[in-house]
């Protein structure tokens, strides 16, 4: 099985972490919120470049280990959008991600992580205009916390067991 | 006993001395204890607010800041002019532009108080059922017409009372006297507000079809809850009929003079000699009259 | 793994904000990628071509395609490499397109953007594996919701297809909004004599099931297969007994029951057959109304009725039936004027709305097909109409057009002039809306040869003026304040969602907007397919339309539904979770999260208990997948590793 | 200022005057789709040389000169009939309200003689605290040079002894006064920052 974690060859240079640098790992449903960034697209609504997604098919898919090891492993700021409670097109699945996203917020701190590097939001597919205005309040909001140094830097240990990983 | 700050105005001291006499009257009656505001000022008005938001905010957030130093959380004030004036203070305050400069120029910030008409006082305060109760001499078979102004219940986001298209509490109000109340089209109609002075045909125009709805509505007295409104109607009807060519005869009672004669009060203690054209219709009692009408129709 | 990238310019859409050239070659740098290109039109024939040309040529086992959204093109490319021989599930898409050229102008920050993109998606597809469907039988028998006129398009056209339907209708006869309208525009047909033979249809046809008076209660399955429990709601007759006679409503007592069908202009009876050409013609009792239901002596309609068909004891029952497709055709409501205080708010009884008026010019109406006021009967001379009451008012939360009121006003105001020769109407509009096909000329003729004055601006205030009401207003063309003392004021009041869609589409698991409407699966190219494979929409539950609109859309949903129907079975989604069952502690945690009851028990040699996914009921939500302590469920397609893989590439 | 029959749109566009009139306001112009609701609403509409409808429209287009000259903003007597029925949620009378103070700064009063009459309602407040209505009117009246308006009122005035003749004095007048010159001096405006022009001796009190 190939070691997922983070390549121990990247350069740890902090000094040459700008803001311009910043990245932000966004979980998108696939029938609401990536529908939404779509809808957003298709009009042209202007948004910061700083945010990377990654199709899920619903929220109810996320993992709290995959915010908590994003941002264990240096990723700026974590940003999760599904379909706004009871539109959920497998009825529950976001139910179960606010619950468990709810419980994961409270532990970050536990980890040596600011909250405010996590988000998570409702922004269903036809919401273009509310997704770009999320997308660009979080952004501003992570460019204000500066780059995560993540664990790696604070503990120099690069060999975190990757749990989920098999 | 409630406990009210008491913000005059310049009007009640002058040409609406009736407005504040009946006021307290009234307010007397039902248990509240009008505070009024110490060495309080002139709100600014129009003038103020088409002059500098900052200048209104700061002439009306003094006299707010004075009430909430005198211990008050509830500052209410009969003329509707005024009561906009107050609530622009409180938004100044809530501003983050004005906020700085209003507070260095009133000493306080003023956000956290209530402030209110006389008719809200008296809507949510007492309420129709209480004063129902509290009546002595019904208006019975009286046609009264409630006129609320512009400023009363608009813009609904500030004024945050009654309805800014039908508003229903002066018509509530008016119905536990025991007075027949028609549906008013023109209760929020402006009555051509300060143009009294400088556009003299305005006034004429807009109050003019004002008292004639009135008339044909069968209305024997409109009544109102601003001075402004009150000088427009009452003291200048004469002008009115002249520029409209009419001879319009209609008491402009306050709401407050209304409900205290309702209560059985002297008319001379609510001030109701003072209105210009004479009230006196109003004292008819036709409670009885209608009693006695009816005693022997039902008997035969 | 052999990779390639084909980097898409889509013209300037891409190429114009992010420089494909230099995303490919960067692409080359990423590991197992062995190929890469930027082309013109990737999904341009010559574009797929290109693809399958150098998955033979490079022996490439994999592809990326860094293009448009997924959403849009996925289905597209992974039929190309599955042409040229690779498993459809070889292959991923970056979405530079809507996720990155159209939503910013920084052609570096964007083609950097770009190229992490491209390296999440080799990155996830490293992890790929083959996937295959299986089949799966198709239940031929389709579910209408609604009887509207969009719903009995599609559901007659999908009967004459030879298909099994059950319609399932809320009220108590079908024909929807239109059964209450008179004329219809641009051609002044009537409503009646149009709709009427179609609704005849309904309950003549053979293999059509029509539950009236009856609601979805619940609803499960999928595409294909779906178990729809339907709730007969008690309507107190029996109706295989009753035989339409109305004999009950006349001799019925509760006079003073609201008249729905006539939008409360007069009243009906507690025992009801809402109008003559009713289907089903069957008699319903209003217990809100009704004495004996009420505990009051009465039992008249029980005493009349010659079938014996009433039955005060009747209580809602709950009927299943199986289906493989469904059509949401559940039509619209009128916006509710009583928040416009500045015209009454409701309480003028000659300020009247648009269907109101319908019912008054419908010589099966309240008055019999004469115009006058619901006042005093009095024929009004001088008619007000306002547009735009609920419409393009963000002030009321209706900030869109209704697309309907223009055409229906003009219609009205027409009809008013042939009612009444010696009447004036009045229009206050503030755009004319009339882009169909002759209804710009419609709107022209009513003001050309109907003499109906059309004034350009929204009406202030409506009040009482003796017995007339001033509608006080501007005419924005002028510049100057106008009023008219009417006789009659007809609110032109907009279309909104229907009362409860919101609640269905959550049984139907499809998604709706800020205003209730039915979202399609996509505005231009799927507008009448929904995310939810199998569920179909058709009419204005998706949106304000007319009639034509709504019975195309109606036989729309049809063809969708009878080229579904075309097969016997159905390609199964492998995107479905998977138990690696040595990984399995048998908690049992999936069986209780899982939304659709797709997991069960396993029982292995020596009574050891596994969970067990059964990949037809699964819908790949992945709820399991995140549960799963030992990470033993995983999601095929979205494993853990898969999504662990994209992430990676940005901690680096 | 004089009606043509050509306006030259882009030459007299003024979009600095569109956002100064959006600060100040707190309201977006844009919203407005000129559907007449306010026009039809408002009690001037007879009056004014320009509707509020097409006041809303001229801001739109950034006429400034036409807007600030127009006699409109003087008459709007801030009923909030308009504000209430805007179906766009437009705060339309403190859109006209922002006009005032913007013509009272650029020197463009169409209508001295109401700008007159605030201005000595202020000033009494200014020197008394309170408005002495007795004292007002006739020294506007005077000042306006129609000494016998509303004569007709005072006989019976007189009689119902509603006219006072001294003014009611605010104890701390020169509390009343700072307020007047701190607002003329460092005069705030939204964003904090020190009005660009001081308003001319002639527009101020």
């Amino acid at each position: 099985m190939k070691d997922l974690s983070p390549r121990s060859s990247a350069p740890a240079d902090e000094t040459a972490a700008t803001t311009q640098g910043i990245k932000i790992v966004g979980f998108l449903c696939n029938w609401c919120s990536y529908g939404g960034a779509d809808t957003a697209g298709v009009c042209r609504f202007k948004q910061p470049t700083d945010l990377r997604v990654v199709r899920i098919p619903c929220t109810g898919r996320m993992d709290p280990l995959f915010i908590a090891k994003s941002l264990i492993y240096g990723v700026d700021g974590v940003l999760v959008s599904g379909c706004h409670p009871r539109d959920c097109h497998y009825a529950v699945g976001n139910f179960y991600a606010r619950r468990r996203m709810e419980a994961l917020k409270a532990f970050l701190p536990f980890m040596g992580i600011d909250t405010q590097r996590f988000r998570y939001t409702w922004v269903s597919a036809s919401e273009g205009q509310q997704w770009q205005k999320v997308v660009t309040e979080f952004s501003e909001q992570i460019h204000r916390l500066g780059p995560n140094p993540g664990l790696k830097q604070r503990s120099g240990d690069h060999s975190i067991p990757s749990i989920a990983l098999r | 006993m409630k406990r009210v700050a008491y913000y005059k105005g310049c009007s009640l001291e002058g040409l609406a001395a009736e407005y504040d006499r009946s006021t307290h009257a009234v307010c007397e009656a039902f248990g509240i204890e009008l505070v009024e505001i110490a060495d309080w000022n002139c709100c600014g008005s129009t003038p103020a607010h088409s002059y500098d938001p900052l200048l209104s905010a700061a002439l009306a957030g003094r006299n707010l800041a004075i009430a909430a130093d005198q211990g008050c959380d509830m500052v209410m004030t009969p003329c509707p002019g005024c009561l906009k004036s107050l609530k622009g203070a409180q938004e100044a305050c809530e501003d983050p532009g004005l906020r700085k400069p209003f507070v260095e120029l009133v000493g306080r910030d003023v956000d956290g108080l209530k402030t209110v008409s006389l008719l809200q006082l008296l809507y949510e305060e007492v309420g129709p059922v209480a004063i129902k109760k509290a009546v002595r001499r019904p208006l019975t078979g009286h046609v009264l017409i409630p006129y609320y102004g512009c400023l009363l219940t608009r813009p609904a986001q500030k004024a945050k009372f009654d309805d800014p298209e039908n508003p229903v509490s002066m018509d509530r109000l008016l119905e536990a006297t025991g007075a027949l109340v028609p549906d008013f089209p023109y209760k929020t109609e402006c009555c051509g507000a300060t143009y009294g002075v400088t556009r003299n045909d305005f006034v004429g125009k807009l109050s003019g079809r004002i008292l004639d709805m009135t008339a044909r509505l069968g209305g024997e007295a409109i009544v109102v809850a601003c001075p402004l409104c009150q000088q427009n109607l009452d003291m200048r009807q004469d002008q009115i009929n002249k520029y409209q060519k009419s001879a319009l005869h209609l008491p402009v009672p306050y709401i407050s003079q209304v409900i205290g004669l309702a209560l059985g009060m002297d008319p001379k203690e609510l001030g109701m000699d003072k209105l210009c054209v004479s009230p006196d219709i109003l004292f008819e009692d036709r409670a009885e009259a209608e009693g006695k009408a009816q005693g022997p129709g039902a008997a035969a | 793994m052999r990779i390639g990238v084909f980097v898409c310019n889509c013209g300037t859409n891409i190429a114009g904000t992010v420089d494909t050239a230099k995303v490919a070659s960067e692409a080359l740098t990423f590991a197992d990628v062995v190929y890469a290109t930027n082309y013109m039109y990737t999904c341009s024939e010559p574009g797929q071509q290109e693809i399958q040309r150098a998955i033979g040529e490079h022996g490439l086992q994999g592809v990326v395609v860094a293009a448009c959204s997924p959403r849009m093109h996925e289905p597209t490319f992974r039929r190309a490499v599955e042409k040229a021989g690779l498993n459809k599930y070889m292959f991923e898409m970056a979405n530079i397109r809507e996720h990155v050229s159209w939503i910013g102008n920084d052609k570096a920050a964007n083609t950097a953007k770009a190229a992490d993109l491209v390296r999440m998606a080799v990155a996830k597809l490293r992890f790929n594996q083959p996937l295959f469907s299986s089949k799966m039988p198709v239940n031929k028998r389709l579910l209408v919701i609604g009887g509207g006129v969009a719903g009995i398009q599609a559901a007659l056209d999908c009967a004459d297809g030879g298909m099994d339907v059950v319609m399932v209708e809320r009220k108590q006869y079908i024909g929807g909004k239109m059964a209450q309208l008179d004329k219809t525009f641009p051609t002044i047909d009537c409503s009646s004599c149009i709709l009427g033979p179609k609704m005849v249809d309904v309950s003549q046809k053979e293999n059509i099931t029509l539950y009236a008076s009856s609601e979805i209660e619940s609803i499960s399955g999928y595409i294909g297969n779906f178990t729809v429990d339907i709730r007969k709601k008690a309507t107190y007759v029996n109706w295989d007994a009753c035989t339409g006679c109305g004999a009950c409503m006349e001799k019925c007592p509760a006079k003073n029951t609201p008249d729905v069908f006539n939008e409360n202009l007069g009243s009906a009876r507690a025992i009801n057959i809402p109008f003559p050409q009713a289907i089903p013609k069957k008699a319903v009792i209003d217990a809100r109304h009704c004495r004996q239901l009420n505990g009051k002596k009465c039992g008249v309609c029980a005493k009349i009725c010659p079938v014996k068909a009433i039955d005060f004891e009747m209580k809602d029952t709950i009927v299943t039936e199986k289906v493989g497709a469904i059509i949401a055709a559940t039509g619209y409501d009128l916006f509710d004027h009583s928040v416009y205080g500045e015209y009454g708010a409701g309480r003028y009884p000659d300020v009247i709305t648009g269907i109101q008026y319908e019912r008054i010019l419908s010589a099966s109406g309240p008055y019999g097909g004469h115009i006058q006021r619901p006042s005093d009967g009095k024929e009004p001379k001088n008619i007000v109409f306002l547009a735009c009451v609920g419409s393009r008012d963000a002030s009321v939360g209706r900030p869109y057009c209704s697309g309907v009121c223009c055409m229906y006003i003009a219609k009205q105001a027409i009809l008013t002039k042939d009612h009444l020769p010696e009447s004036n109407s009045y229009v206050f509009y503030m755009d004319i809306r009339a882009p169909g096909k002759n209804y710009d000329e419609f709107v022209r003729r009513a003001q050309e040869e109907y003499g109906v004055q059309y004034i350009r601006g929204r009406v202030a205030k409506i009040y009482p003026r003796g017995d007339r009401m001033v509608v006080q207003g501007a005419d924005t063309l002028l510049g100057v304040q106008v009023e008219v003392e009417a006789d009659l004021v007809v609110l032109a009041t907009g279309i909104e969602s229907s009362a409860g869609a919101g609640e269905l589409a959550e049984k139907l698991r499809i998604s709706y907007d800020q205003y209730g409407f039915y979202m399609e699966s996509h505005p231009k190219l799927r507008p009448v397919e929904t995310n939810t494979a199998g569920v179909y929409l058709a009419g204005a539950c998706q949106g304000p339309k007319d009639i034509p609109s709504s019975v195309a859309q109606g036989s729309a949903a049809a063809s969708k539904v009878q080229s579904l129907f075309a097969h016997d079975t159905i390609e199964t989604n492998p995107q479905v979770a998977l138990v690696n069952e040595r990984n399995c502690i048998a908690c049992g945690k999936c069986i209780q999260v899982c939304p659709f009851g797709a997991i069960q028990w396993k029982e292995l040699r020596g009574g050891i208990k596994k969970a067990e996914v059964l990949p037809t009921v699964c819908q790949g939500c992945g709820v399991c997948n995140a549960t799963c302590p030992p990470k033993a469920v995983q999601l095929q397609h979205a494993t853990d590793n898969q999504l662990l893989a994209e992430v990676n590439e940005l901690c680096a | 200022m004089e009606r043509t029959n050509t306006l030259s749109i882009r030459q007299s566009r003024d979009t600095d005057f569109i956002r100064e009139v959006e600060e100040a306001s707190g309201q977006d112009v844009s919203k407005c789709y000129q559907c007449g609701n306010c026009m039809g609403s408002c009690a001037y509409t007879f009056a004014y040389d320009y509707p509020v409808t097409q006041i809303m429209r001229l801001v739109q287009l950034g006429q400034k000169d036409i807007v600030l000259g127009s006699s409109a903003i003087w008459l709007c007597a801030n009923c909030q009939a308009c504000t209430t029925r805007c179906p766009n949620d437009i705060d339309v009378a403190r859109v006209m309200e922002a006009l005032r103070i913007m013509s009272r700064k650029s020197d463009t009063v169409s209508l001295p003689d109401i700008q007159a009459f605030y201005d000595e309602f202020l000033r009494s407040v200014k020197t008394f605290g309170r408005v002495f209505e007795t004292g007002l009117l006739p020294i506007y009246n005077l000042r306006a040079k129609k000494p016998f308006t509303d004569f007709d009122l005072a006989p019976r005035l007189l009689m119902k002894g509603k006219l006072t003749f001294f003014p009611a004095l605010v104890k701390k007048r020169k509390k009343i006064a700072e307020i007047f010159e701190v607002v003329k001096r460092d005069r705030f405006s939204k964003d904090g920052k020190a009005r660009p022009e001081p308003l001319s001796s002639k527009t101020d009190i």
